[in-house]
């Protein structure tokens, strides 16, 4: 459910937020943190938590925030700021894969459209098109309800979700930079198709795509984690943080912390993936304006 | 003229189609047999004698091409079938609850356009860290989800506050906390598209020329800026409207409030082929209206677009 | 002389520290035209906003007085009342300066909205009696259309029209007819004399020092933030005291006999007095015959651009093709580089036929055809350096000799630390020569030049024209040069043709186009292109 | 709810008006005086029923809607007695294979319909017809073989063999009395408004929204235990589908709703204190919730893997815990609240080394990495498929610790929550070790469907209730003679005997009685909960305001 990016401003003129090479701004320092704190959760959990995110000991179940337990404690008595930190590794997991397949897939449709002949191109819009009318969510729940529920499969039903999204920011693209004059003037200097595509084409077309990731990882994982909400997803007892939100909102009214903690990591990362592919994405309009 | 919207309407045509086949065939491959879901879903003790009743009764029986065709020529002529697990016509159905999701989605997408207006406008005209937290606020909005926040609202504002009904009521007050719910997350994605078009359009000549004029500053905003501004928000809302309704579906169940995005969820457990299609369709055939719409008020807000 | 309208009294403006313009005075009465003149960066359209209050830096003088106004110490509200009241301002573009959105008329209702107490109903009129007022036809109707629906000369106006509603004492136009056409830059021209006539102050900001010369009665000359000279237009142009001053109209290329230098650094007697112009008489390079090309267009018949053009390059010898916007100039430059098919009509490259034969067949001879634009950053892939650039451009079995690619560079005087940078960080003039360097790559024979300096400064300007010269008498190149100046063409051409709606109406040597036109068009053409009229050249 | 400030009670006296006028409610009458007339909004979390004439299918949903306005020919009182409801009275043949019932004479459906002996045997024939795809009524009278009336308010049943549940199974709503004209309507439109005899009368179905029930006025067939006579209090009940369990209390703590079903266990716990919310306990006949051990496929076919995973199994805590002592352990596979309930604590104390032992005594001796036993190459794999419908997030939760616990001992449990369709298909498919099924019948004969091999066999659609996979031919026995024998006190001994079979034989985890709560608003009076399968009824029910 990524949004396309816009057509370009309408004036052309430099985007005021981030000059090239410019120190970081609050935001970016803000959210790069919460990114590396996020990938060293994922890559040495133990290092934060040493805990053990399955440990259960129902006597001490919803326990509030305290100093032994900074998250509290879930309805199994385990430690949630173990499970969060746990689960970062998890949910990172599901939104980068999931970010990859819909990229993957849209720069096949997206190329393959762009570059292939007038049908291949007609082909794949009308393909995109259809996709792209259809609810996000009812392509991921009629894959679920096929494949069945678990990690892999609400993984691919994100990725397949997001897919039409990219698939049309990429064609986009790769029609502006055919168009473009030093595609113009490779054609005047007697450049063959193939080094054009190859020299100009891709790797210009290609390059805002990692912007959209950044921006697509955040989705990913908000909408992963609605689906496993919907009990779709995650199968317990793993820690990841739409299955943790999903189990703890019966208990929302005696433990509001099962609810509000996984909740601000998910919101944490998106907000912060987000954040810095829009900048990355200003800094990179500033290269190419 | 014309030929524009005989060639929107013929697209969409098009689109409808390519679903219903898609959902046609997709269902098929869903484990679990379909005359179950309609003998009041699995489990029931159904006699095999019912069973092949059924599956006489609704052709599951012929060759899935057949099937098919037949399928087809039913939506062609805009017969959408009986729903297996809720056993009414499929569009009395949808015609019940599509009004719900309708005002639902509508209603939440004005409130996530004048939530964003005012964020943009604050963004641009705020001192430097107010412009940084205004843009703070749009990022984390457009990074909520929609189940977090429907708790996190009931919890502020009817369990603790009990300024707001829980549950989806009759009357305006029970449409707060759902619509709120959408509109916020949303919300954060317009912005940020309308502020980056707002300095730009503030930054042109003919603002300088305005200013010039004697204009003063909300003049120039509201005369000339925020009517630029929108104009690549109003193309995004084709897509929103999209993301909207799959939105529906965990606000729906959430507020306890009757629409087709929970129908949807219902159907596609109790493997209700019928209506899956027929919700798809429906959504599918809103979505093209709403793009051609979105279309038509580009080109009435940017005269430009006319030309090309 | 009346009272002064406008003192400035050592004016300076800095922004974040930087000072950009630095205790500039000038005065400005009415019924009097001053102008500005000044190249980019010259610091000459900030001190006009600081006029305005509108700068967004830190203004500060010993005096800034507007009649009986102190701009000093003037507060939100009056520099409400005092813009678009007492003074207008006239930006360079109508088609970005007036709101796309909005009918012209609504913009010229919004000054009288705002600046007088008239009913809706005697402002409808208002704005129709201004806009008649500055020359337009049809306004009643027109009022109602937007900017993009009014040809380049009519919104012009109605952009003077929306600042000179509420009747200001004093004009401000900052590069007012740079984006016209030569015929219509005369009209409205004329249009800002006869303003000044009727005893508006008219402020004018410009780098065309011809344009200056038609208009204004006193010069200012800008550079770096400062007044570096300053007198009536007179003193100032046919005696310049200030070296800059005086390099500043020798670079202008209009009534600059064929072949000789116009950059400062000729003036210092170096006698690389290029030869007099070959006479056109070199072997015919490329020849196209019957061109002809039109496009579809939604509900109207198909726009015929170019109907039936013949033209022949020669080696060593240059073609201007001079024409108004619009003309099928370009069209024609891109059926030669066979970007485009012609709908009939061939072209010849070096006997051979280049236009209708399969495009891998003629990729093999584009070798010998090269191009440079208007805007060379458009020309570069934005993340390749100016030696990835060089490299990709040069024949395969060149590309990797070290030697030919500083040996490029030199040809176009710039110098190898340029290798490594983007041309992102580069001037207009180097960009524009590292596009030359790259045409000259894989040794052409043919360079079609579309606009080649028309966005550069005159001085830069000067200096990229010397350089083409200079290539195509070492190289015998043949040159198109496609231009809608006029002087810059004849500067450059040995022979010119004049392009008006796709054909070409006069064709002959440079010098007998200009003295004796023979087309009605041409004629039209040569009399409203402002001439500085120096004398001798000093 | 704010209460009532106390100057106000003092004046009161019989102030009820002025209290109304104060606008605060909160007054609480001085008399136990019923106020007839306003509308009781019932808020219920189970799944909206596919069909609203609990004869199709047959499950809990549909009980708790149709006990408002279809009635049984035989009810209960608290100690488990049967009353008369709309059968006066019956009588058993002395061979037990007929029965003879004599119904009221002045009932008549709220379609006009009179109740006649001929309308009962259309009731029971319609359970049996395979088009309407019954299955507990279609159980329930599954000894039923013929039917004659023998006048017009007498009906003689034949079975084919003696049954000492058929009066349990006629005072289930699942084999309510409807009326036979609206039967012939079809079951799309019957499905729609049913016609009962009840004390409400269905008026509009909105799906996914609510069902509206109003009263019926002439409503003349309450049963013996009921509190008042003539029509009910309430004027219409809104009953709405809430299925998100904390919006459903919310909405009860703000008076949107009068009554909820399935509190969450943290919402029953606060009610229970002296709040403004009161909690009415009414726990489920028929089996007590447990988890069924697949004895039909390995490693659950040696009796010694499944003692070793029951004494593995850590749950009193849990349960304590997640149910925030709501809820007792139960040692019996039936309801405590059925007579017959066997309890054996003793073969369900937690001791892992008894279990570690009676695993390496069956030869899952070695240990793989993860710490799971392994034998000749196979791990000791449990596949747990869980119905996210069914199981309520605690007891979901209470699995998770279960498998944390088990894996102790070295079995590794696999927990699949499925949607109804994708469980119904993986215990078809035999792809189960363990699973939890409740299943709600009056009267022990429960356990004669549950353990009785015969019930082995699927149905046509593929379900079958025997999960345990129990086939033995001595507990079979003791189950078809208890059903058939009219001696009560024998018949308690047989399924006192059969229920030690199973629970020694640790085919079964008991767990905790069927949860059945309901929390009403503080002016909610007069509900209570139907002694037979714990529906509650409102027709005593009246709103104090």
């Amino acid at each position: 459910m990524t949004a396309p990016e816009t057509a370009g401003t309408a004036y052309g003129t430099a985007h005021v937020a981030a000059r090239p090479g410019a120190r970081l701004t609050a935001g970016e320092v803000i959210s790069l943190a919460v990114i590396l704190l996020l990938a060293a959760a994922a890559l040495v959990p133990q290092l934060l938590a040493p805990g053990d995110p399955l440990a259960i000991s129902p006597t001490e179940a919803f326990q509030a925030p305290s100093w032994q337990h900074p998250f509290g404690t879930d309805e199994s008595g385990r430690d949630v700021y173990t499970r969060v930190v746990h689960g970062a590794g998890q949910s990172l997991l599901i939104g980068l894969a999931a970010t990859a397949i819909g990229i993957g897939l849209a720069l096949v449709l997206g190329t393959l459209g762009a570059v292939g002949g007038r049908a291949l191109d007609f082909a794949t819009t009308r393909i995109n098109e259809v996709l792209f009318a259809l609810p996000g969510l009812l392509l991921a729940l009629v894959f679920i309800a096929i494949v069945g529920p678990g990690v892999t499969t609400t993984t691919i039903a994100v990725g397949l979700s997001t897919a039409p999204g990219y698939a049309r920011i990429i064609r986009s693209r790769i029609l502006a930079v055919r168009r473009s004059g030093y595609v113009e003037a490779a054609v005047v200097l007697g450049h063959g198709p193939l080094t054009i595509l190859g020299r100009h084409i891709l790797p210009n077309a290609v390059a805002p795509v990692f912007v959209l990731a950044t921006l697509g990882v955040g989705q990913a994982i908000v909408w992963a984690s609605s689906l496993s909400y919907l009990g779709l997803g995650v199968v317990p007892p793993a820690a990841e943080w739409g299955a943790m939100l999903s189990a703890g909102r019966p208990y929302i009214s005696v433990a509001w912390w099962l609810t509000v903690f996984p909740g601000l990591a998910i919101v944490a990362t998106a907000a912060s993936a987000t954040a810095l592919g829009r900048s990355l994405q200003s800094r990179t309009r500033q290269e190419q304006s | 003229m014309l030929r524009w919207v005989a060639a929107k309407v013929a697209g969409g045509a098009f689109v409808l189609w390519a679903i219903a086949t898609l959902i046609f065939f997709g269902l098929r491959l869903i484990p679990g047999d379909p005359a179950q879901a309609l003998l009041g879903g699995p489990g029931s003790q159904a006699s095999e004698e019912a069973l092949a009743l059924v599956r006489r009764e609704h052709g599951l029986d012929l060759p899935l091409a057949e099937q098919y065709l037949l399928a087809m020529g039913r939506l062609a002529t805009g017969d959408l079938g009986t729903s297996y697990s809720l056993r009414q016509d499929v569009l009395t159905l949808i015609g019940e609850q599509f009004w719900g999701t309708l005002l639902l989605t509508v209603l939440s997408l004005a409130t996530a356009w004048a939530i964003a207006l005012l964020l943009a406008t604050w963004a641009t005209r705020g001192s430097r860290s107010g412009r940084a937290v205004a843009s703070g606020l749009e990022v984390v909005a457009s990074a909520v989800p929609h189940f977090w926040l429907a708790s996190m609202l009931i919890l502020l504002f009817s369990s603790l506050l009990g300024l707001l009904p829980p549950v989806s009521v009759e009357g305006p007050s029970g449409l707060v906390l759902p619509v709120l719910t959408l509109a916020l997350p949303l919300a954060g994605f317009l912005a940020q598209v309308m502020r980056e078009s707002l300095a730009d359009a503030l930054e042109s000549p003919f603002v300088l020329s305005a200013r010039a004029r004697g204009e003063s500053e909300t003049g120039v905003r509201w005369r000339h800026a925020i009517r630029h501004a929108s104009l690549p928000a109003i193309s995004l809302s084709g897509w929103a409207f999209g993301s909207l309704i799959s939105g529906a579906v965990v606000v729906e169940t959430v507020f306890a409030r009757p629409g087709l995005g929970r129908s949807l969820l219902n159907a596609v457990t109790a493997r209700d082929i019928p209506m899956v299609t027929g919700i798809a369709l429906v959504s599918a055939l809103a979505f093209v209206l709403v793009t051609i719409a979105t279309d038509a008020i580009d080109r009435v807000a940017d005269p430009r677009l006319r030309r090309a | 002389m009346t009272a002064p309208l406008l003192t400035v009294d050592r004016l300076s403006v800095a922004f974040s520290g930087v000072t950009v313009v630095r205790d500039v005075s000038f005065e400005v009465s009415p019924g009097e035209c001053l102008a500005i003149v000044g190249e980019s960066g010259s610091g000459k359209s900030v001190t006009a906003r600081s006029l305005l209050g509108l700068t967004g830096g830190r203004v500060s003088a010993e005096g800034l007085r507007l009649g009986e106004h102190d701009l000093l110490s003037a507060g939100p509200k009056q520099w409400r009342s005092i813009r678009g009241g007492e003074v207008g301002l006239v930006l360079q573009d109508a088609l970005v300066s007036l709101d796309p959105l909005r009918p012209v008329g609504r913009e010229i209702d919004d000054t009288l909205r705002l600046h007088t107490s008239l009913s809706p109903a005697e402002r409808r009129d208002r704005v129709i009696e201004v806009l008649e007022s500055v020359g337009m036809p049809d306004a009643a109707s027109r009022a109602l259309q937007r900017a993009g629906e009014l040809s380049g000369g009519l919104r012009q106006r109605a952009l003077i029209a929306s600042a000179i509603a509420a009747s200001p004492h004093l004009i401000i136009a900052d590069e007012p007819t740079t984006a016209l056409d030569a015929t219509v830059q005369s009209q409205v021209l004329r249009l800002l004399a006869q303003l000044r006539a009727d005893g508006t102050a008219l402020l004018l900001i410009s780098h065309d020092l011809a344009v200056v010369r038609e208009v204004a009665d006193r010069i200012v000359v800008m550079r770096d933030g400062e007044i570096v000279e300053a007198g009536s237009v007179g003193e100032v142009l046919d005696a310049p005291r200030h070296e800059y001053t005086r390099a500043l109209i020798r670079s202008v290329p209009s009534g600059v006999p064929r072949g000789m230098p116009l950059a400062a650094s000729a003036d210092a007697g170096s006698t690389r007095n290029t030869a007099p112009p070959a006479p056109s008489t070199g072997p015919i390079v490329l020849e196209a015959r019957g061109l002809s090309k039109s496009f579809p267009r939604r509900h109207q018949a198909p726009l015929l651009a170019v109907d039936d053009v013949s033209i022949s390059l020669r080696r060593g010898s240059t073609l201007g093709l001079v024409g108004e916007s619009g003309s099928g100039k370009t069209t024609v430059a891109r059926m030669l580089l066979g970007l485009v098919t012609p709908d009939d009509g061939t072209v010849d490259l070096d006997g051979a036929r280049f236009s209708d034969i399969p495009e891998r067949q003629r990729r093999r001879r584009r070798r010998m055809l090269g191009a440079i634009y208007q805007d060379p950053l458009s020309s570069f892939d934005p993340r390749h350096t100016v030696q990835r650039i060089l490299r990709d451009a040069l024949d395969p079995k060149e590309a990797n000799a070290p030697r030919r690619l500083t040996e490029l560079l030199d040809s176009v005087g710039l110098p190898s630390s340029v290798l490594a940078r983007r041309p992102l960080h580069l001037s207009g003039g180097q960009r524009q020569r590292v596009a030359i360097a790259r045409a000259l790559a894989p040794r052409p024979e043919v360079l079609v030049c579309d606009e080649p300096v028309s966005a550069l400064d005159v001085s830069v300007q000067a200096q990229v024209l010397d350089l083409l010269d200079e290539l195509q008498g070492e190289h015998g190149l043949a040159y198109l040069f496609i231009s809608h100046d006029l002087g810059v063409v004849q500067h450059m051409s040995d022979r010119i043709a004049v392009m008006r709606a796709g054909t070409i109406v006069e064709e002959g040597d440079a010098t007998t186009v200009f003295t004796s036109p023979q087309h009605e068009y041409t004629r039209q053409l040569v009399a409203s292109t402002p001439r500085l009229e120096r004398n001798q050249r000093s | 709810m704010r209460r009532a400030p106390r100057t106000l009670t003092v004046i009161g006296g019989s102030a009820l008006t002025l209290s109304l006028l104060a606008g605060c409610a909160a007054a609480a009458p001085t008399s136990e005086e019923p106020v007839a007339g306003g509308t009781l909004i019932y808020a219920t979390g189970d799944a909206e029923p596919s069909c609203l004439d609990p004869h199709v299918g047959g499950n809990y949903p549909q009980a708790l809607l149709a006990t408002q306005y279809i009635e049984s020919l035989v009810s209960k009182n608290a100690d488990g007695d049967i009353l008369p409801w709309l059968a006066e009275s019956w009588k058993e043949s002395d061979d037990g294979l007929s029965w003879e019932f004599t119904l009221r004479d002045d009932v008549s459906f709220t379609d006009g319909t009179p109740l006649t002996a001929d309308a009962v045997a259309a009731n029971i024939a319609h359970l049996k017809d395979p088009q309407t795809a019954s299955s507990t009524g279609y159980l329930a009278v599954g000894k039923i073989e013929s039917m004659t009336s023998v006048d017009e308010h007498t009906l003689r049943i034949d079975l084919s063999a003696p049954d000492s549940a058929l009066l349990d199974s006629f005072s289930m709503p699942w084999v309510g009395i409807q009326s036979p004209t609206a039967l012939e309507r079809g079951q799309d439109v019957n499905c729609e408004s049913p016609v009962g005899t009840g004390p409400f009368i269905v008026e509009e179905w909105t799906r996914q929204q609510g069902v509206r029930l109003v009263r019926n006025e002439d409503y003349n067939s309450w049963p013996g235990d009921a509190a008042h006579e003539g029509p009910a209090w309430l004027e219409a009940i809104d009953w709405r589908f809430i299925p998100d369990a904390a919006t459903r209390y919310a909405a009860l703590q703000s008076g949107e709703v009068d009554v909820i079903d399935n509190p969450q266990p943290n919402s029953l716990a606060a009610a229970t204190e002296d709040g403004p919310i009161t909690a009415i306990a009414a726990p489920r006949p028929g089996a007590s919730n447990r988890i069924e051990l697949n004895a039909g496929k390995a490693p659950f076919d040696d009796e010694r893997v499944r003692e070793a995973f029951i004494r593995a199994a850590e749950v009193n805590d849990g349960i304590e815990g997640l149910f925030f002592g709501t809820v007792a352990r139960s040692y019996s596979v039936l309801s405590s609240v059925e007579a017959e309930s066997l309890s054996t604590p003793e073969y369900f104390d937690v001791d892992l080394d008894a279990a570690n032992a009676l695993l390496d005594a069956a030869g899952w001796t070695q240990r793989d990495a993860d710490g799971y036993r392994v034998k000749d190459g196979q791990r000791l794999v449990l596949e747990f498929p869980v119905s996210t419908n069914q199981s309520v997030p605690a007891e979901q939760s209470l699995f998770e610790q279960i498998q944390a616990t088990t894996k102790q001992a070295g079995f590794q449990v696999i927990l699949e929550p499925l949607d109804l369709s994708s469980w119904y298909g993986a215990l078809a498919a035999h792809e189960y070790n363990l699973v939890s099924a409740p299943y709600t019948k009056v009267g022990p004969d429960v356990l004669r469907i549950l353990y009785h091999s015969d019930s082995t066999v699927p149905a046509p659609s593929g379900y079958f209730a025997n999960l345990a996979q129990l086939k033995d031919p001595k507990l079979d026995a003791l189950l078809t003679q208890a059903s058939e024998t009219t001696d009560a006190t024998l018949r308690a001994e047989l399924y006192e005997e059969a229920q030690d079979i199973v629970l020694s034989g640790y085919h079964v985890l008991p767990l905790y009685d069927q949860q059945n709560h309901y929390l009403h608003g503080e002016d909610v009076e007069g509900m209570r909960a139907l002694p037979t399968v714990s529906t509650p009824t409102f027709f005593d029910a009246w709103l104090a305001r």
